[in-house]
């Protein structure tokens, strides 16, 4: 091996890392160490003075080799690679030495800092004079674009890259977009009609060319990497023919079977077999449900449908169609759950008449709804008390530990319809604390306050029917600890809203397995970076935005749909994309087509040659896990960026110290 | 089937009728209930409030005596007991401390215990171990049309909740229901505060949560409430003319031990489960059972 | 003495397998006298130590050192031949991994003199007596050599210059390197590389294995007596553990092509630091099960773990013994 | 610095998960003691046992390897493998006479700071009451053993 000249370049990142590490000692410490040609520090190396000051070795000094020691490679490494690239030096011939994450800020005592500090650099030192010039492997890149999810995150980032000229895929669930503001009447505060805002948009992407809809379809499976996915798509059966059938709704007043719950009505209102979720739903079409229909079920029917449909678009012997598709990217929009409030038994949610979740609620004050818009207990009576319970489920350790950020202020606008449409009814509010950040939230709060409502600083302790006194019988009392006048309360009252948070959805960890990244601890999928990467995950390529990443209200999800979009147009944009070059190759002149890797590699990216009898590594196809060089016996695949005596080194290097 | 058996103070005192009928339903089942020898206080309520550590050992001590005296699990029937014993053996794995201090106070006495014995509810005994189906078929005179108001009270299955759910325990409703009762599954204060000790403290509270219950019941038209604490079972039956008196309500509701109840559906004779103990007059529930 | 090359062969902790090797080579041996004198090897000529002392220092031009250092006395002598050789040559498993003998760094020289001297069940030794070191006689002390807790290879003992592994050696192979040897003494030809190994192929012993390899998931272990495994098909695919991916290439893959797992006696190809761990690697990768808690119980079934990936090899691993 | 030993621990964290991870507890400034030296793979199934021996070998007192969680892996199933091999290797290790305290597979997600800070704590005081490994150095017997080499390979050629 040639003599290497490294540079060692020590990162203060203002008192970041040296408020507890001694750079001067490590500096100089590094200037000792084999192949160290030159060592320093600076205050801040991802500034551009700090970058110069590799550049400019690289020039004076011909270093050969350099290790930044500095933040964690995830951060900062592209930025000091690319400035050994611009000083004329392989980036691959550059590592970082994490000694910020993963040293000054866990370290309690400055000594022992320093002493890891060097452990941390030592190994990276001693890897560097193995470490090969690389270079990135460029794919071309599909210019399509999946969007998974037709609510309105879904909706939005689909408009916005249809109207950067490229083609998007927008897969939906459900038989209609829209998601759950189609199910909203109004939207804090500014008290704008949900359906108002929302359908323009869905007939938008319903109409845009660029915009291929896959209604009531989900997706099965995810191949390929950055630029380059097959997607596989499973098209659920209508039973109607999705381009003959008019959207009339006919088949729907023909159907017998009128008492299936209706989904959109959260349960509050029937459909019939046929349906349409709702009137304003995109595509406007019939779906037939297969799990009630009674032709459907092996049962006798006469099929009325079938006559009443001019058209003829009904179809039963339609079956589950699997497409694959080729996009370059994917932005996963598949948004949230509400938090079912059953398990919370004292609330006796789905034990007692007239205790709703805030989605029933909005259905009922939603003048599409099941009552018409008319807020109403079972019984046809309009509520004289209600009581909102925030926080259920949320911000408790049995279930949520997090605040799902949009209850506070839904349950403000729940009081402010209630006091809208009956002005006599009391609205109680028992909260935690009243959370109200966004913009115009803390003065709907204020003027909530100007509407009568009685706010009740405590979580509500129980939902019960057994009344003490005659203005308690026959009502629900909600047992709460006023916290502010030190008392407990009982509120009589008719109906009980619980504000339950946001939850992820039920399936969200298959499908966040099928996309190819993970969820955080609370089950939201994982973003990249908390701040700086909020709507890529570790999957390049593939984008997430609104609810499915974490709890938030419209604006912030609309804003981060625009935001994954246009991560989505930057990729597709181009003609080409690097991926990283740290992939497997097999030397065929040691392979002696043993035919373990074959079958191990999680990609299929190796196969094996039967003409040459030697296994062969699919450039396009590796992702780079390296499973196959730690499974193979005669140490053949080996991975580039981490061959194995690259790894060796470095363990050397850390215990050297 | 063989259980060592832990009475409890109140076994020996108010709640004499709960061990007398215990002992009688048991042997009716074919299990065999071997007293612990030279038992003492669990540890409840008061010491736990107070003390911590010192009732932990007071508990431990039992739990000694009974892994020195036999290999089967220890039977506990006071819900209180049950609570403190199990709750000790949870504290005892969890923290080396409470451990270490609770072994050093047992040495001092000359005892050892590692915090294993496990502790048994009678109730978890009979749903688990002798089963539903077992006692079902054993049932001499079936429960039909006695509306039954389950009442667990609090230390039931919180906060352990080993063999029942915690916030919604339903063992004793198919319990009763596997006697052929009218359970009253819905019983909404079947988790409510009986105001326990508070009843010589704080009457007021007390007979004011015990109104509730008893109203409760009233409204769901119970002919009888089981209960499965000796506590519970003095404050919601010994205290009904207290609450008469506060609310002006004329609550006359039997209030009978689980195994009592349970002891008449397998044919036992009222005497030797103790029904005459009982305030409130059983007869209505006696003479509703059908023969 | 003659004008001829000067040879010498020496076994140290060995079973004497290298030399029939040797032998294994038949009319080569003609060529060997043609060649060289011999000039020490205790197992065919009746040379003493102090006869080597003797000579001059790289009076040997070739010695063929097998078997390990197991003892003060292979020790002496490695350095003693080390000082009288110009090529000194690491020969078989043995000198060049420390071979089976390297099994004993499983455990000390004390357990397995205790092992045999009285634990053993066939052993009859009520008064406990143990082999002894020194021993006065009327003559004077008699010494036996002292015996190691560890096993060393010969270049953990001194300088080597090539190695030719196996157990023993193939007898082609052993004549190729006579070869490479006698031309390069004649100046005929060149000294391979210093520190190379010689008399092996660069690919694993699958690559001569003949039998028909395949994806390999296999859900247990089988070992020989307990079935007749397919002929043509590879055996580790049948469940066998076979060495051959972790086995240099030389042999001709003789064991698995008349039906027995190899056992890795020619040690790890080119670029594999410790034989025993990469094996090890290997079969736990290719169990096929649903979950690593099944995994884990078809590999627990494998009885001796370092015994079936060091056989050969643990002296020469990177943990070289246990720790004791 | 008290005078308590303090061990060399070498900790293999896959890049997806547990090095973010280790990241997370850093941007949360958690504390944890600084005996653990990360080396980076892309993923926990790269991990050869020989990296382990190695670092056994060159004085490591303890080795972590950390990964995805099950179902979890960037790559699908390289986790999978990493807890297959592991039983078998830590069953060699031990016949090796390695106390199973000194070698530990976890799984720390990218949003698991909290939990790699409380393996790498409990980790290292689980090692410490170890006491030192040292299996680079020569053991006591092996010093007594006279001439007892602990090299790996000897280099130099004696004069020819």
């Amino acid at each position: 091996m040639a003599q290497e000249k490294i540079g060692v370049y020590v990162c203060h990142c203002g008192t970041n890392i040296a408020g507890k590490v001694d750079v001067e000692e490590v500096t100089r410490w590094a200037a000792e160490q084999p192949n160290v040609a030159v060592a320093r520090n600076y205050k801040y190396m991802c500034s551009d003075p700090g970058q110069d000051l590799i550049k400019q070795d690289i020039k004076e000094h011909g270093i050969t080799r350099a290790v930044v020691a500095a933040c964690s490679p995830t951060m900062h490494e592209p930025t000091f690679r690319k400035a050994a690239a611009d000083g004329g030096l392989n980036p691959y011939l550059l590592q970082m030495a994490n000694i910020r994450e993963h040293c000054s800020w866990v370290t309690v005592d400055g000594e022992a800092a320093t002493a890891k500090a060097k452990r941390i650099l030592g190994a990276q030192i001693h890897r560097l004079p193995l470490n090969e010039p690389l270079d990135p492997i460029e794919v071309p890149v599909n210019p399509n674009v999946m969007v998974v999810g037709g609510g309105i995150a879904g909706i939005e980032a689909a408009l916005k890259l249809a109207q950067a000229g490229k083609k998007v895929y927008l897969v939906e669930r459900d038989p209609s977009i829209g998601g759950h503001m189609a199910m909203f009447d109004k939207t804090f505060p500014t008290l704008d009609c949900a359906a108002c805002i929302l359908t323009p948009k869905m007939s938008a992407a319903g109409k845009e060319p660029h915009i291929e809809m896959l209604a009531y379809s989900e997706v099965t499976e995810v191949e390929g990497y950055v630029g380059n996915f097959k997607v596989k798509v499973r098209k659920k059966a209508r039973y109607v023919d999705i381009d003959t059938c008019t959207g009339c709704g006919l088949c729907t007043e023909a159907c017998v079977v009128r008492k299936v719950p209706n989904e959109f009505d959260r349960g509050l209102s029937k459909r019939a077999a046929a349906y349409i979720p709702f009137p304003q739903a995109v595509p406007l079409r019939a779906t037939i449900d297969p799990t009630r229909c009674l032709t459907l079920t092996g049962k006798k029917c006469k099929q009325p449908c079938l006559t009443a449909c001019g058209p003829g678009a009904i179809d039963f012997d339609q079956k589950d169609e699997e497409i694959e598709v080729e996009v370059g990217a994917i932005i996963v929009a598949t948004g949230f759950e509400l938090w079912d409030p059953t398990p919370e038994k004292r609330y006796s949610y789905g034990k007692l008449d007239n205790v709703l979740s805030s989605l029933e609620f909005e259905r009922i004050s939603n003048a599409s709804g099941p009552t018409g818009g008319h807020i109403l207990c079972k019984n046809g009576e309009p509520p004289k008390a209600v009581a909102i319970l925030h926080c259920v489920g949320s911000r408790d350790e049995n279930y949520q530990e997090f605040c799902s950020r949009v209850c506070c202020m839904y349950s403000l606008k729940f009081a402010h319809l209630i006091k809208e449409h009956l002005p006599e009814c009391e609205v109680y509010e028992c909260y935690i604390d009243m959370r109200t950040y966004g913009k115009g939230y803390e003065e709907f709060y204020k003027r909530l306050m100007n509407e009568d409502v009685h706010f009740i600083r405590g979580r509500a302790a129980e939902v019960t029917d057994v009344g003490l006194s005659p203005t308690e019988e026959g009502r629900l009392v909600v047992k709460v600890e006023d916290t502010l006048l030190g008392i407990t309360r009982r509120l009589p009252v008719d109906m009980v809203i619980l504000s339950s948070g946001l939850a992820p959805r039920s399936d969200a960890k298959e499908t966040a397995q099928t996309f190819g990244f993970g969820c955080s601890a609370n089950g939201f999928y994982l973003e990249r970076h908390p701040k700086l990467e909020p709507v890529s995950t570790v999957t390049d390529g593939i984008f997430i935005a609104g609810c499915c990443q974490y709890p938030k209200d419209i604006p912030d999800t609309v804003a981060q749909a625009g935001a994954a979009a246009a991560g989505a147009l930057a990729l597709v944009d181009n003609p080409t994309v690097n991926v990283e070059p740290t992939i497997s190759y097999i030397d065929p002149e040691k392979c002696s087509g043993c035919h373990i890797c074959v079958g191990l590699c999680p990609h299929a990216a190796i196969q094996y040659n039967e003409e040459k009898g030697v296994a062969e590594v699919i450039t396009a196809a590796c992702k780079g896990c390296g499973v196959c060089v730690a499974a193979c016996a005669s140490g053949v695949p080996q991975q580039r960026g981490y061959l194995d005596e690259q790894i060796f080194a470095e363990i050397e290097g850390a215990l050297a110290v | 089937m063989r259980y060592l058996y832990y009475p409890g103070c109140s076994a020996e005192s108010t709640g004499m009728a709960y061990d007398i009928s215990t002992r009688a339903l048991m042997e009716k089942l074919g299990v065999e209930l071997v007293e612990l020898d030279d038992w003492n206080c669990c540890g409840a309520t008061s010491y736990f409030s107070v003390r911590e550590l010192d009732s932990f050992a007071i508990a431990a001590r039992n739990l000694a005596i009974a892994q020195q005296q036999g290999d089967e699990d220890l039977c506990v029937i006071c819900n209180a007991c049950y609570t403190t014993l199990a709750k000790t053996n949870r504290y005892m794995a969890d923290s080396p401390h409470v451990r270490e201090q609770v072994q050093g106070a047992l040495k001092a006495v000359g005892r050892r215990y590692d915090g294993t014995k496990p502790v048994r509810h009678i109730m978890d005994v009979l749903v688990n171990d002798v089963g539903l189906e077992a006692i079902s078929e054993k049932v001499a005179r079936r429960l039909t049309g006695i509306k039954v108001a389950p009442y667990y009270g609090c230390q039931y299955s919180r906060p352990i909740g080993s063999f029942d759910d915690t916030e919604d325990p339903q063992t004793m409703d198919r319990f009763f229901e596997a006697l052929g009762a009218d359970v009253l599954t819905d019983f909404p204060a079947k988790l409510k505060c009986c105001g326990g000790m508070m009843m010589l403290t704080n009457a007021t509270g007390a007979v004011r949560l015990c109104h509730e219950i008893l109203k409760s019941a009233e409204d769901l038209g119970a002919d009888v409430i089981v209960a499965a604490c000796p506590l519970c079972e003095m404050n919601l039956e010994g205290y009904q003319p207290n609450v008469n008196k506060a609310y002006g309500t004329h609550f006359h509701i039997p209030v009978m031990y689980f195994t009592q109840l349970a002891g008449l559906a397998l044919g036992i004779d009222p005497k030797q489960l103790a029904i005459d103990k009982q305030v409130v007059s059983c007869a209505p529930v006696l003479a509703a059972i059908p023969a | 003495m003659t004008d001829k090359f000067k040879f010498a062969m020496y076994w140290a902790g060995s079973c004497g397998g290298c030399e029939i090797a040797v032998l294994e080579t038949k009319d080569k041996i003609l060529e060997l006298d043609a060649n060289y004198d011999v000039v020490f090897w205790p197992v065919a000529a009746d040379f003493k130590y102090k006869d080597v002392r003797a000579y001059d220092d790289g009076f040997i031009d070739v010695c063929l050192f097998n078997g390990c250092i197991r003892n003060s006395e292979n020790e002496e002598i490695a350095h003693l031949l080390r000082q009288k050789s110009k090529v000194l040559v690491a020969f078989g498993a043995c000198a060049t991994m420390g071979g089976i003998p390297g099994l004993i760094n499983e455990t000390t020289a004390a357990e397995l003199k205790e092992l045999v001297y009285t634990k053993n069940p066939s052993i009859d030794n009520p008064e406990g007596i143990y082999p002894q070191e020194k021993l006065e006689v009327p003559e004077g002390e008699l010494e036996l050599p002292h015996l190691y807790d560890t096993v060393r290879t010969l270049d953990q003992t001194v300088a080597v210059d090539y190695y030719v592994p196996g157990c023993p050696p193939e007898a082609h192979q052993i004549a190729a390197v006579l070869d490479v040897v006698t031309a390069a003494l004649k100046g005929e030809g060149e000294l391979p590389p210093k520190g190379a190994v010689v008399g092996v192929a660069p690919k694993t012993c699958c690559d001569e294995c003949k039998r028909v390899k395949e994806e390999k998931k296999i859900s247990g272990f089988r070992r020989m007596w307990e079935f007749f495994p397919d002929p043509e098909k590879c055996l580790l695919e049948q469940g066998v553990v076979c060495m051959g991916p972790a086995t240099r290439a030389g042999c001709g893959a003789r064991c698995t092509n008349v039906g027995m797992p190899c056992r890795g006696c020619y040690g790890p190809p080119e670029g594999v630091v410790d034989q025993g761990a990469k094996m090890l690697s290997t079969l736990a990768s290719i169990v096929d099960a649903p979950t690593p808690e099944e995994i884990a119980e078809i590999t627990a079934t494998l009885p001796d773990p370092v015994g079936t990936f060091y056989r050969f090899g643990l002296a020469s691993s990177l943990l070289r013994r246990a720790k004791v | 610095m008290s005078d308590q030993f303090e061990p060399r621990l070498i900790g293999f964290l896959c890049r997806w998960c547990s090095y973010n991870g280790a990241d997370l507890a850093g941007t949360s400034r958690m504390k944890y003691p600084p005996n653990l030296v990360p080396i980076k793979t892309n993923c926990s199934g790269r991990v050869d046992p020989t990296h382990i021996f190695k670092a056994f070998a060159e004085g490591a007192d303890g080795v972590l390897i950390a990964g995805c969680h099950p179902g979890d892996c960037h790559y699908i199933n390289g986790n999978y493998r990493t807890a297959g091999r592991f039983p078998l290797m830590k069953k060699m290790l031990e016949q090796l006479g390695l106390e199973p305290g000194r070698i530990r597979l976890e799984w720390v997600s990218a949003a698991e700071g909290d939990k790699f800070a409380r393996v790498v704590t409990e980790f290292t005081e689980e090692v410490r009451a170890l006491g030192p490994l040292g299996w680079n150095t020569r053991t006591p017997e092996e010093q007594a053993d006279a001439g007892q080499a602990s090299s790996d390979r000897v280099e130099e050629a004696v004069p020819a």
